[in-house]
Parts: structure tokens; sequence; C-alpha cells
């Protein structure tokens, strides 16, 4: 079924995805949207994986896409913890707060 | 085996001084000292040998040798090797070695087994550099001779100066002109491999690797670099007068009487069997390097007001004209340029036992403050007469014979550069007797000390005297010496 | 699964089967001390065990994994490291109370992690190995989570990787469209086949990114010394170490099959990097006031210098990097372990201030004559291993005609050498008056830690008097053979 | 006997050793026969030599190699000793007037401090000189010939806690030295030249390679001739010898009458033949001594330091065997030496002894009339001048003076102008050495002089006297019946020579202008003090005055030319200004470091724009190029 979406079509949706969660980890200050915005990179490289994966008939790609979710899944699971613990120490989300390790 | 003595014995003493240096300070200067008599002996006594029993297999140009695998990998040899050359030097830093034990300051204050530790291990790290006969195992010594006067110089520095500051630039300067010879060794050990397909850092064996290109020309200027830092020359001195001013007195002997002389050395030993051709090539140059260094030194010297600048700068006169000396490429200036490598030592020594009395017990060194120190001390202001005399080359003290032969040597390569540096020495005169003038005589200041030579100063003060007396009036067994190792 | 597999597997076995035990006991009685030890003896057991794959050595496991000397010798300086960090740790954690013991379980994870990204030779083992040595990092870097410092570090570091494992993953996706393989071997040969592809070109230059975040090279340099200031001590001595030489131990896998002059304009781009990570981070250097800053911003620059040797790439390259991470390995351990010792105190705080290591060699002569040995052999100073290992990496780059990159090398390792002695200088300081607080509070250092550091100085010393035992070994690593 | 030669130079060598060694542990009286006793022995030793010499079967020059003293291929310079009757002479003067001198100075220093200090220089001043005189190669020439310089050094600033002192014994060192420096490169060029550096082989070697007035034979004698014109005092080195008084008195004897600065009449004497062979150098070796004795000579009618005036005399006599020299008449130079070394130390102690009487008051108007309290030193002093003054006759310096102007005028290498100088120089010698005389010895009374010198002190005096005036008999022109012992003890044989004027012609006139400037000193000093008052008073006269006094100026224009830019240079380099690179680097590295530091700002944001912009430069990169 997928190839029967051009490989390029697939790998430009991954780059968009890919740079919309560049950007927001860009502008957003939010710890949380910031994470969420990693999530979103590691998305698109899954689903680049994917793609490239249906270009050559290999379940490589789909396989790599089920181990990129579930180490962001891991990932997401500690960094909750971790945003947890931050905003019980700085009392915000706003990352820009968070500058007591510079210089 | 005995040059890995030669190696070791300081080290072995100075651990164990360092080791009594807990008990008491006094018995580690002890220990030390006897340390530094014994390798003395050790060392006279395996030039004593090698003169009466030279290698049997004539092929080999050293008199002894001691060869093991090393690090195999890179081609690096543990390769010990003598000739007259690195035996006369040997003689000289094991000689200077015991000469700064006897004036350490050690006996008193901070740690004096650490500081007996510094200087002997410094003792064993120019006695390898002057044994090594494979490049790398060279360059190891080269730069672990730092890190014991790095010590000498935080630690035990004259308070007064930014020992800190003087003792990072030393290192810094070093090592960075190091690096850069290291890389070159490593280059030519590269191309010896690519031509010959025989990986080896031995200096004997690189030989006579074909170079072309700018290779051969960036190469020798890698390994003049880190010379011409360690010597120093102008305009990469700027190092040496304050670490000149910060070091101990014990150290200042040390680091300007032998460790200076290493630069010399290397380009003895390194830079010209090396690279013939491009020696002959950069020797106008450097020449001309030498004699604006002679100049810097002589003028800055002169204007100085501080003892230690006033060694330091002297130094870079007097250095100049090793430097001359070498690249006139003749045996008579390269053996003059040895024979002021050894009575610069000497001399530059006594300046610096000179400089530890005077900063006893606070004294100032500032010649501005000084004066008339002939009438409360006149052993101290007849022995810095002596040494200012040879500062100035006066025949019959060792700094002449030097001086002569490089002059005449260089005269031979380019008579324009020859008057010039024989001028510069009436400038030597003129700081040489301005510094005579403002600290001995004159009314005197207040800030002189008053004690004079102390019991172990006024021996090491002999020695010295003895040395640049002996070597004035027969420099013969000197300069036979190097009787095959130079032109 | 034949019983060779399981030989050649056998420290991972060891590893996993470690960490499960240890967690199960923790569940039935928490000793510190208990799983301390048990983490040190699954240590020595992993690395017991790397003799035994050595016997089938070499091996492939799997398309994804391969057992040979090169990866042996990573696992057994990782392990090592690891080992080194549980012994550091347990000294670090005992006086700050908390619940010290599931540290070790991050800890053994993380290393089982790097090990197996030596070993990899498939992408989905390199992946899953980064990531497994990395989010157990994410919890060490926070473990200590009372203080501000520890979660803003772990929290940089989690966003920060996060977005560089996506970029090397969307690098690495791009590779696959066109290679069609995750096979490393076949990743290479496809890499050179469409070299002139932009695509490729693209998946590589990302894949760069990704990796030089975790080398932190410039200029993704910008995390490490915020970083390494925030984690404890110990952890980061393991990040200074393991998790770099991993990352760099894989690349030079992937890379060995290539030759030197494909790719050109990633040469460029990799040296430009290494370039500007060996003066950034020794610039950096000069101002911090801060140990841990200046040690991050030496491993920056140490990064570059070895990346100087990456570029030679093939077994040149391979030894190369070898030598000089086993001895960056224990000289950073080293200078990371006085400073945990240090930090080890009452007060709880970390000991990384300049301050707090003025008059050290009055104070602590020992340890800090340790830390001298330490920064010197990251220096470079000869008869430390530092020495040989820039040596080597000199070497490598002559070899390879990397000649800028040597002349940039040379001159960053001079400015280097300021800040070392900056702080060796401070050590010999004499001690401010009044300063008897600092004395009150000199930790108490446990004899496991005093053997390490022993058996560290001794290594320091022994690599840089006399490494040819160890460089046999190294020599006779040959990654081009599979 | 001439086997004993190297214990001329040993003696006062050891006694130097002994003294500087020992001599604040030992008494005065055992200092003072060390010091005393080592020169005596020495001169002994030399009388034994020359007496060894004389003997000589067939008299033939004599060498005795100590040993070898530098050996580089074929460079070998020995420590060789070569006895001739040039090297002769000049032991016997050096050892023989200056044991006279050291036995007055034991005397004249009895109150001193430094007594045995004193000694031990004055022994190595000895020592240096007689190892200069009896060098057989170049280089111990040289070793002697800076050895005196440096006990020049250490006796002008003996008394070293005035800071004058200290500075004129600098100044003598330095511009000595400046000379020296020439001599030396004249070494390189003879031994690049002729492959030796020792003295006979030289000559030889010269008379054979070069051709006379060849650029290599005028570049290393002009450069010798450097090193001459430094020690001897000769224009443009003259500067440091009047300042040299600085020193202790009997140190001024000895530098002006037995040592230092004969040593560049002895060098030029020495290497004659290679002067001889440069013509050219020749000339202007006599126009210098031509220039710097009328120079000197009217500088030293301006003094009113004794001492000075005395300096000065020295420097025109010195002009005086210069020009001797410069016309190939060596040995009349030698000979005017040795007359001279016996009237000026003879003239330097008389005025020691007045100066110790005067409690070291040195201005000669503030003496006078001193002929009644010291009738002997009057005597003797009065002695001497008439030999400086060279009155014919009676006086050993009218035989040595008048050898050479006639060489002067008789040689073809003279020639009138030079000798018109000789003889106007022989008119301001009378004036200024009758003009001491009167305004010391004559006069009312000023001040109060103490007690008589003692015998230590007289015995010296009396003896030189004696020599001052007797000396010369051994050398008498044909023309006064001609004695020739001195000449011929050279090997010199009076060539027929043919001049403008007749030998008796120019004896008499410059007798009579001696006698003239004798009569004009009697005039202006004795007889008219008033004159010469007035004339000093008019603005012309009191610049002229003031010229003659600083010695025509020259110490300002140094100043001017040499010391100011070096001393501007120096401290132009005193701060190293080569430094600024390094530290420039240094501020590079430090605001290169600030910049970057900047960059960690903490934000994680800031950091995450720091890998996106590196990942875009890396695309741009890789995907571009």
């Amino acid at each position: 079924m997928m190839a029967t979406v051009p490989t390029e079509y697939g790998m430009v949706l991954a780059a968009v995805l890919f740079c919309t969660g560049l950007v927001g980890l860009l502008v957003r200050r939010n710890v949380l949207f910031m994470l969420m915005s990693t999530e979103i990179m590691l998305n698109a490289a899954g689903l680049a994986f994917v793609v490239a994966g249906s270009r050559w008939h290999e379940p490589d790609g789909q396989i790599m896409f089920m181990i990129i979710v579930t180490m962001a899944g891991a990932e997401v699971a500690v960094g909750l913890a971790l945003i947890m613990r931050f905003y019980h120490l700085f009392k915000t989300l706003d990352t820009d707060a968070a500058d007591t390790l510079k210089g | 085996m005995t040059l890995t003595a030669i190696i070791l014995f300081p080290l072995l003493g100075g651990v164990l001084a360092w080791a009594a240096g807990w008990k008491s300070a006094a018995s580690a200067r002890r220990i030390a000292l006897i340390a530094a008599a014994l390798q003395c002996l050790l060392v006279a006594a395996l030039a004593l040998r090698l003169r009466l029993a030279p290698l049997a297999g004539t092929a080999s140009p050293w008199l002894a040798e001691l060869r093991m695998p090393w690090i195999p990998q890179i081609g690096a040899s543990f390769h010990l090797a003598a000739d007259g050359l690195s035996m006369a030097m040997l003689l000289l830093t094991a000689f200077l070695g015991l000469v700064a034990v006897l004036v350490s300051e050690g006996a008193s204050g901070r740690n004096g087994g650490g500081l007996h530790l510094c200087l002997l291990s410094a003792l064993a790290a120019v006695s390898g550099v002057f044994l090594a006969a494979d490049l790398l195992l060279f360059f190891v010594f080269f730069e672990a001779m730092l890190v014991p006067v790095y010590f000498l110089i935080i630690l035990w520095g004259d308070l007064r100066e930014d020992r800190f500051a003087a003792a990072l630039k030393f290192f810094l300067f070093t090592q960075a002109s190091g690096l850069v010879m290291l890389v070159a060794m490593l280059v030519l050990s590269f191309l010896n491999a690519r031509a010959t397909g025989q990986l080896t850092l031995d200096a004997l064996e690189l030989r006579g690797v074909p170079l072309a290109g700018a290779v051969a020309l960036l190469l020798p200027l890698g390994f003049f670099l880190a010379f011409a830092v360690k010597l120093p020359m102008v305009p990469l001195h700027s190092w040496q007068p304050v670490t000149y001013a910060a070091i101990p007195a014990s150290g200042g002997i040390i680091l300007s009487g032998v460790m200076a002389k290493v630069g010399a050395y290397g380009l003895l030993r390194f830079v010209l069997p090396l690279f013939p051709a491009a020696s002959s090539q950069l020797a106008p140059w450097a020449m001309v390097l030498a004699l604006a260094g002679i100049l810097y030194g002589a003028f800055a010297a002169f204007a100085q007001t501080d003892l230690r600048r006033f060694i330091a700068y002297s130094s870079i006169n007097h250095l100049g004209f090793v430097v001359l000396g070498i690249f006139s490429m003749n045996g008579l200036g390269q053996r003059g340029a040895f024979a002021l490598m050894v009575a610069h030592g000497c001399s530059v020594a006594g300046l610096f036992v000179l400089a530890g009395v005077m900063e006893r017990d606070g004294g100032s060194r500032d010649m501005a403050r000084l004066g008339g120190l002939w009438a409360a001390a006149p052993r101290l202001g007849a022995f810095a007469l002596l040494l200012i005399m040879a500062t100035l080359g006066l025949p019959g003290l060792a700094n002449f014979v030097g001086e002569f032969l490089v002059l005449l040597g260089t005269f031979q390569a380019s008579p324009r550069i020859a008057v010039l540096a024989a001028l510069s020495t009436g400038l030597s005169a003129a700081y040489a007797l301005r510094f005579m003038q403002r600290i001995f005589f004159g009314p005197r200041r207040g800030a002189e000390p008053a004690a004079d030579l102390s019991g172990r100063q006024a021996v090491a003060a002999l020695l010295l005297v003895a040395s640049l007396l002996l070597l004035g009036l027969f420099p013969g067994t000197m300069l036979q010496a190097v009787n095959g190792v130079l032109p | 699964m034949s019983a060779y597999n399981v030989m050649a597997m056998s420290p991972f076995i060891a590893g996993a089967v470690a960490v499960v035990a240890i967690m199960l006991g923790i569940a039935v009685r928490r000793s510190h001390r208990a799983s301390a030890a048990a983490t040190v003896a699954a240590f020595a057991l992993m690395l017991a065990c790397i003799p035994v794959a050595a016997g089938v050595a070499p091996r492939q496991v799997t398309p994804l994994v391969v057992i040979d000397a090169y990866a042996l010798f990573w696992l057994a300086i990782i392990f090592g490291a690891g080992m080194a960090t549980a012994i550091l740790a347990r000294d670090y954690l005992r006086v700050r109370g908390g619940q010290p013991e599931e540290f070790y379980l991050l800890l053994l994870i993380s290393c089982i992690g790097a090990g197996a990204m030596v070993c990899s030779r498939h992408f989905a083992s390199f992946y899953l190995g980064l990531e497994v040595m990395t989010i157990p990092l994410y919890g060490m870097i926070s473990y200590i989570c009372s203080g501000k410092r520890g979660v803003e570090a772990g929290l940089k570091y989690l966003i920060l990787a996060g977005a560089a494992s996506a970029f090397l993953l969307f690098g690495a996706a791009l590779i696959f469209s066109e290679a069609g393989t995750l096979d490393f071997v076949g990743m290479a040969c496809a890499t050179v086949n469409y070299s002139g592809s932009l695509v490729v070109l693209a998946g590589l230059a990302m894949v760069l990114v990704g990796v030089g975040f975790k080398l932190s090279l410039a200029p993704f340099h910008l995390w490490t010394p915020d970083v390494y200031e925030g984690a404890p001590a110990p952890v980061t001595a393991f990040m200074a170490t393991v998790s770099k030489g991993a990352v760099l131990a894989a690349l030079l896998r992937y890379f060995s099959t290539v030759s030197p002059d494909t790719f050109m304009s990633l040469r460029t781009a990799f040296s430009l990097a290494a370039a500007a990570s060996m003066i950034a981070g020794n610039l950096l250097a000069l101002r911090q006031t801060n140990v841990k800053r200046i040690l991050a911003c030496s491993s920056i620059a140490h990064a570059g210098y070895v990346a100087v040797a990456f570029l030679a790439l093939g077994d040149i390259a391979a030894h190369a990097v070898a030598y000089y991470f086993a001895a960056y390995f224990a000289a950073t351990l080293g200078a990371f372990g006085v400073i945990t010792l240090l930090s080890a105190n009452g007060d709880l705080r970390e000991h990384d201030a300049m301050e707090d290591y003025r008059g050290l060699f009055h104070t602590r002569p020992v340890l800090a004559a340790v830390l001298a040995l330490m920064l010197l052999s990251l220096a470079g100073v000869p008869l430390t291993a530092g020495f040989l290992g820039k040596v080597y990496v000199f070497m490598a780059g002559i070899r390879a005609g990397l000649w800028w990159q040597t002349g940039v090398l040379v001159f960053a390792s001079a400015v280097g050498l300021v800040y070392y002695l900056r702080i060796i200088a401070v050590m010999t300081a004499t001690p401010k008056d009044g300063d008897h607080a600092c004395e009150v509070l000199l930790p108490a250092v446990s004899s496991a830690a005093k053997g390490l550091l022993a058996a560290l100085t001794l290594a320091v010393l022994w690599m840089g008097i006399y490494p040819a035992p160890l460089l046999r070994i190294i020599e006779g690593i040959h990654l081009s053979a599979h | 006997m001439l086997q004993l030669l190297w214990t001329v130079p040993a003696l006062p060598l050891l006694g130097f050793a002994l003294l500087a060694l020992f001599g604040r542990r030992l008494p005065r009286a055992g200092v003072s026969v060390i010091g005393a006793g080592s020169v005596g022995l020495s001169a002994v030793a030399s009388g034994l030599v020359a007496w060894g010499y004389i003997t000589q079967t067939v008299p033939a020059a004599y060498s005795q190699c100590l040993w070898t003293w530098m050996e580089v291929g074929s460079l070998k310079v020995d420590m060789i000793l070569w006895l001739d009757p040039i090297s002769l002479v000049m032991i016997l003067v050096a050892t023989g007037v200056g044991f006279l001198i050291h036995v007055y100075s034991t005397e004249y220093m009895r109150d001193d401090a430094d007594y045995a200090r004193f000694f031990a220089y004055m022994n190595l001043f000895v020592g240096a000189m007689v190892v200069l005189v009896l060098a057989g190669s170049l280089p111990m020439l040289y070793l002697g010939w800076e050895g005196v310089g440096l006990c020049s050094y250490l006796l002008i600033g003996f008394w070293y806690d005035n800071a004058d002192n200290a500075r004129a014994a600098v100044k003598a060192f330095l511009v000595t030295r400046i000379g020296d420096i020439g001599m030396l490169i004249g070494l390189f060029v003879l031994w690049f030249s002729l492959g030796t550096l020792d003295i006979q082989p030289l000559m030889e070697r010269a008379q054979l390679q070069w051709t006379p007035n060849s650029a290599v034979a005028v570049a290393a004698t002009a450069l010798l001739l450097c090193g001459a014109l430094g020690k001897s005092g000769q224009l443009p080195l003259q500067v440091w010898l009047p300042d040299a008084m600085a020193g202790p008195t009997p140190v001024s004897a000895l530098i002006h009458a037995a040592t230092m600065v004969a040593a560049g009449v002895y060098l030029l004497a020495r290497t004659h033949v290679l002067f001889d062979l440069a013509p050219a150098v020749q000339c202007v070796v006599a126009v210098i001594g031509a220039a710097t004795l009328l120079l000197a000579g009217t500088s030293a009618l301006a003094q009113r330091d004794i001492k000075r005036a005395l300096a000065y005399s020295t420097i025109s006599q010195l002009g005086y065997m210069f020009l001797a020299l410069g016309v190939g008449a060596w040995s009349a130079a030698l000979f005017h030496f040795m007359t001279h070394a016996f009237f000026k130390a003879l003239l330097f102690m008389a005025a020691g002894a007045v100066i110790l009487a005067m409690h070291h008051e040195q201005d000669m108007f503030n003496m006078g009339g001193l002929r009644r309290r010291l009738p002997l030193v009057f005597w003797t002093f009065l002695a001497g001048a008439m030999s400086l003054a060279a009155l014919p006759l009676v006086t050993a310096g009218f035989y040595s003076k008048d050898m050479i102007l006639w060489s002067v005028l008789s040689s073809p290498k003279g020639g009138f102008l030079l000798w018109a100088a000789g003889v106007v120089g022989a008119f301001l010698t009378g004036l200024y050495s009758f003009r001491i005389v009167f305004l010391v010895f004559f006069g009312e009374e000023k001040g109060h002089a103490s007690a008589k010198p003692g015998p230590a002190m007289m015995i010296p005096l009396v003896l030189l006297a004696v020599l001052a005036l007797g000396a010369g008999f051994v050398e008498i022109p044909e023309t006064l019946g001609r004695v020739a012992l001195f000449s011929s003890f050279m090997g010199v044989h009076a060539a027929e020579a043919s001049a403008v004027l007749g030998e008796g012609t120019q004896q008499v006139l410059a007798a009579l202008l001696a006698l003239g400037g004798l009569a004009a000193a009697v005039v202006l000093y004795l007889l008219r003090p008033g004159i010469v008052k007035a004339w000093v008073a008019t603005p012309s006269g009191a610049a002229l005055q003031r010229l003659c006094a600083s010695g025509w100026g020259f110490d300002a224009l140094y100043g001017m030319l040499i010391i100011r830019p070096v001393v501007a240079l120096s401290s132009l380099c005193r701060d190293d200004f080569m430094a600024v690179v390094w530290r420039a680097v240094g501020i590079c590295a430090e605001g290169a470091a600030a910049g970057l530091g900047r960059a960690q700002t903490g934000r994680l944001r800031f950091y995450m724009a720091g890998i996106a912009l590196g990942a875009v430069v890396v695309l741009a990169l890789v995907v571009l190029l």
C-alpha cells in the first residue's frame, strides 16, 4: 500500500516534521513543549525510516521506527520526571529561567 | 649501564632527600649534597674511563652506548650514547648540580626535601637529554626537564615576583616550541620510513633522509624553533627574564647554566647533522638573528636595574655568541660555541650564586638601591668581579676562549657579522662594569645585605672561580673533548 | 544460539544478569555498601569475561553485533571506567544520603549500552546501544535531585540529546533511503557508491551533527560545560570518558571501510569541527574558574585532538584513537576522581571551584600530586600517558597528511597548557590564613578509592614510560579485517 | 739564566695570588714584603735574564714555550715567552720602575685600609704587563693587554666609595676596550691572511706574502693601531687618561711610566715589520702622534690639577713616540719610552709626595713655595721636569727626544711639517713642565705642608732622578760624540739620512725651543703672573682656556655622539619591546576566550540554536563543497 506513495513525498513530509520540531525547540520556552518538539523530531526520523524502508521493501525501516518509539518513550518517561522536579525547584517551566549553570 | 645510572642516580638521591625532608630539611640537604657530589664523581670517572678506553668498534661515533627496545611500535628505542660533546656537557651538568645543591635555599622554609627532589630530578632529566640518542627519548627528557623547574618556580620562587605567571610563561614557551619540534621529529621519521621502509627515531639512522621542497626547510626550522626558545634567542626570549627573576637561585643555576645549553647542544647534535644542507642554507639568517640577540641582550642588560633581569639579558647576549659560533659552520666557530657553552654555564651559575647571596634574608636586588657592597662583603665582591670579568670576556677566563674562537669562526664565515659582534663586546663590557659599579662600588645605600659568602657559598664560589680560571688558561682538554664530534 | 556466541557475548550476559540480580537485591534489602560492592564485582566479572570472549573472537553474532579485538579492547576500557565510576560514586553518594542504590543500576546499564555501541556493526544495534547508554545518564546526571544544578543539567542534556538523536536518526534514514541497508558495511559501501548523491551527503552531515553533539565537538559543544558542572563529579567522569569514547569507537568502525579520499567535503567539515573544538575548548577553559568546567572545556579540546586522529581513518586511526582514549580515560578518571573525593565530605557541596583547590599541595599533598599528574597527562607532558597519546595522534595526522589540522593541534595544545598549569599553580599556592574550615571538612577517603587512584596513577605513568606492552595489544587490532 | 724567564711574570702573579687569597689575614709588613718583594725579585730575575741574554755566545732571541693555550685544527695558540732586545728593555723597565713604585707605595699607602688589595692589584698589573711584553703570540699578548686594562680599571677605581673614581675606572676600561676590539679584529685578519698568530712567524710570513700598502696589510695594521691608540691614550681615544688620575698616585706612576700606556708603543714597535709594509698607516700613526702631542701639550697648559697636567704631558710624550713609530723609527720610540718611564715615574711620585704633604690637595693653584718645605722633592721633581722639557745635554729626555726629532726630519716617511709639530711641542713641553714647577715650588706658600716623606719614598725618587738625567747617555747622537749602545742593542743601524736641515742645526733649534719654553714659563709664571691672569679674564682667553682645560672638548663630543645614543637605545630595550608581541598574543587569546565565553549563556534554547546553526553550516559545507 505504501508503495503507492512516492518516497520523495514521504521524505519531504518527514523533513517538514523534523523542521517543525526543530523550530519548536528554538522558539518555545516551556520545557514541556520543548520535550514534545524533540518527540516530533524523533518521530520525523522514524517516519523517514519507514519511508526509506518502504522504498527498498525492507522491514528494517519499520523495525527502526519501533525502536525509536520505544526509546522516545523511555526518554519521555525520564523527561517528565525531570520536568516535575524542575517545576518543583524552579517554580516555573520556563527554560530561560534555568540558567544557574553558565559562563 | 653506567649511562642509565647517570640518569637514575640523581633521581634516587632526590627521592631519598625528599623522604628525609619530612624529618629535617638539613638532612635532606645533606643527602642531596652527597648525591650531587657522587654524581660528579660518577660522571668524572666515566669520562676518565672513556678517555682511556674508547669503544672497541671504531665504526660507532659513540664512546659508550646502551640500546634497548622501548616503543618499537613507533620506532623509538631506549638508546643512550655518549661522545665527547655529551660527556663534556654531562660533566658541566654534574658540576653545576653540585654547585646548585651547595647554595640551595632548602635548609630553611617550605619543605626543603621537595626542593632538592626538584633540583636533582632536573639534573637527571638534563643528563638524559645529553645522553639520548633517540629523538623521542631526547624529547621526553627535553620536556621532562620542565616539570621540576616549574615546581621549583611556583613552590620556592621569589615571593616578590609573579612567579605563577613566570612559571607559566616558561612552560608555555618551551612546551609549545617543543611540540613543533616533536611534529618535525615525527615527520622526519615518517619520511625516513617511507623512503627506507624502516620505522626508526634513532638520531644516527635518520641522518641523510632525502628531503625536498618545503619540508627540507620546515623540518630544521621546527627543531630550530624549539632550541631557539630554549637558549633563548631573540625574539623568542620573553619567557626568560621573568623566569630568571622568579626562580630560586639554586634552580636558576641549573636553568641558566645547563638547560639553556640544551638548546645549543640540540643545534649541534641534531639540527646540523640531520639537516646539513638546510643548516648551511639557514646559517646566514641564524647568524643575523644571533647578532640581533647579541645586541639586543647587551642593550637591554645595560638598562636593567634588577639583578636577575640583568643576568637574563646578559645570558641572551652571550648565547647569541654561541649560536653565532654554531652557525658559522666551521670547526673554529663551533668549538668556540662549545667552549662558550661550558664557560657561560660556569659564569652564569656564579651570577646566580651571587644573586642568591644578595637576596638572602630579604636583601634587595634592585641595583638602584644597592651600592658600595664591597666594603661589607669583600669576598663576594671579588667573586663578582671575577664573574663580571668572565662576562665581559677577559682573556685568561673561560669565556674568552669561547668568544675568541666564535669570533674567529664567524670571521671566516662572514667578516661583517664578526666585526659587529666583536664591537658588541664593548657593550658587554659597558653593562658588566656598570653592574659592578652599581652594586659594589660607590657609596652605600642601605639596602645591601650585611653578610659575606657563607661557608657553603664560598665553596661553591671557589669551585666556580677555579673552573673559570682553569678552563680559561688550560682549555686544551675541553677543546679536545669534541674532536671527532665537531668538524 | 551456539555456545560460541554465548561465549562471545558473555560480558553482556554477565552485565545483564548482574543488573537484574542487583535490582532484586535492592528490592529485598537496601544496602548502599552491598549494591556498590556488587556493582564493582559485576564489572570485575564482565572484565573477566573479556578473555573468554577473546577466545572466540573475532566472531560476528547476528548481523547486529561483532566481537573482535577492537570491540574487546573498548569493552575493557569502558568496563574499567565503569568500575572506577562505581568506586568513586560510592564515596560520593555515601555522604549524601537519599537512596543511592539505584545509581549503580543506571551505571551498569549505561555501560552495557556503551559496550553494545562499540560492538555494533549495524545501525539498529548502534542506536539501541546509544540510547541504552544515554537514557540512564539522564537519571545519573540528575541523581542528586535536591539541588537545582543537577536537575537543570539533566534536563538540558535530555532535551539536547534527544534533538541530537533525532539528527542522527534522520541522517541515518536518509542514507538508508539510498543504500537500502542499515548494516555498517553496506551503508559504508553505499555511501561510497553514492558519494555524489546529495541525499547521502546530507544524511552524513546530519549523522555528523548527532555524533558531534555526543563528542561535544564545536559548534555542538555549548552544553558541555553546563552539564559537566551540574552533574555529580563521578557522573561527569563517566560522561567525559565512556560516552565519548564509545561513540567515536563506533563511528570509527563505521568509517573503517571508507577510503580517506572519499567525501572530501565531509572531511573538510569534520576537520573544521575538530579544529574549532580544539581552539574553542582550550580558549573557553582559559577564563573558567570552576575546575569541572575547565575539565569540560578540556574534554571539548580533547575531542578535537582525537578527531584529528580519527580523520586519518583505518587502522592507524584505530590505534591512535584507542591509545589516546586509554590514556585519556585514565587521566580524566583520575582527575575527576580527585574532585569526587574532595566533594565527598560533610558539607555536601561540589568542591569544584578553583578556590577549593588553593593550597591543596599543603593540605592534601597526595591528592594534589595525583591531580597534578593527571592534569600533566591531559596536557601531554612526557613521562605521562597523555604524551604518547599525543605522539600517536601526531603520527596519525602526519601519515594521513593532515598538515594544517596537526598545526592547529600543536597550537591548541600549547594554549591548553595554560589552564592545566593554572590549576596546579593554585594548588601550590599557600592557603589563606583562617582556612582551617576546609581542613575540618577534609573527607576520609575509602581504601577502595585510594586503591583506584593508585592504580590510575600507575597506569598513567606506566603508559607514559613503558607503553610497549599496551601498544602490542593495540597494534594487534585490525579494523578492516571484516 | 735565560731559563729563569718564566719567573719574571710568574713572581708578580704569585704575589698577586698570595695577596688575593690571604692578604686580609697578613700583617702589613707581610703584605709589603710580598707586594714589593715579588716585583723586586722579578726585577732581579729580569736582570739575570738580561745578563744571560747579553752574555750569549751568539746573540739570538730566546723563546720559552710554557703550554699550548688553544688548539683547534690549524689554529694553535701557545703560551710562549719571547725574549729579544725589545722585550728585554720592556721587562727591565716594567719590573725595575715597577719595583721602585712598589717601594714608594709601601709608604704612600701606609694608612690605607685596603693595603693588601692595593698591592695585589699592583702585582697583577706588573705581572700582566710582563706577560704582555714577553708574549710570543698575539693572543697571549692580548691576554696581557686586557690584563693591564683590568688592573688599570681596578686601580683607578681603587677608592671605590667615591662614585667619580669608579666612573673614571669604567671610562678607562671602556675607552681602551674600544681600541682592543679593533685589535682583536686585527688578529682575525692576520690569522686569515697569514695563518698564524705567533709573532715571529707572522713577521716572516708578512714580509713574504704581503705587498706594501696592500689592502690586507693596511687593514690589519690599522686595526692593530686601534688597540695601540686606546692603550696609549692617543687621539681619538685619549680621553680616558686624564680621568685616570682618580687612582692613588703610585697607580698613576705605574700606568704612565712602566705599564699601561707603554703597551701601545710596544705593540707598534713589536709589529713594526707589519707597519713597514703599510706606509699609509704609518703616515696616519705619525699624524696622530703629531696631533696628539700638540693637543695634549696645549691641554696641559690649562690644567689646575697637578696630576692632570702630568697626565696630559704623558699623552703628549706618547705622541712623540707615535710620531717616531710613524716614521719607522721604532727604536727611537722605545728609547723615548725608556727615558719617559724614568722621568714620568719620577714626576708622578714626586707629585705624590707633594700631594701627600699637602693632605691630598691636588690643585696647583693652592700650592706654592714648596721648594723650601720639601727640598729633596723639589730637586728630584726639577730633575724630572728638566728631563721632560728635554733641556739640552744634561737630561735623558733631550737625547731621546732629539733622536725622535732627527728621525722625523731625516726619514723619508717623515717630513718638515711633522718635525715642526715636534719642535713646537718641545716648546710647549718646556712651558708646561716649568709651569708646574713654578706653580708648585715657587711663589708664596699656600696651605700647610706636613712632614717630609720618609726614605721608602725618597730613595726611589733619587734613584729615578739619577736615571732621568743620566739614562740618556746610552745613546748620544753623532754631532755630540756618538754613543749608540741602545740602537745597536736593538739591532738598528743608523741609515744615511738626508734632510732639509743638518742634524746639528735641528738639534740647536729644538734645544732653543725647549729653552724658550722654559724662558716663557719663567716670564709667565714666575716673573709676571699677571699676564696670564689678564689674558684669561678676556672672553676669548677664557673660552680658549676652558677648551684646553677640558682637553679640547672630546668628552662632550663623545657624550653626544656615542654615550647618548647608546643610553637611548638601551632604555628602549629596557622594557623588552619585543615581548610586546607575545603579550599581544596573550591578550588576543584572552579576548577570544571572553567572546567564546559569552556564548555560554546557560539557556537551553540558545544552545539548541547553536546546534541548529552548526547543523546548517555543516549541511551547507557538505552539500555545497
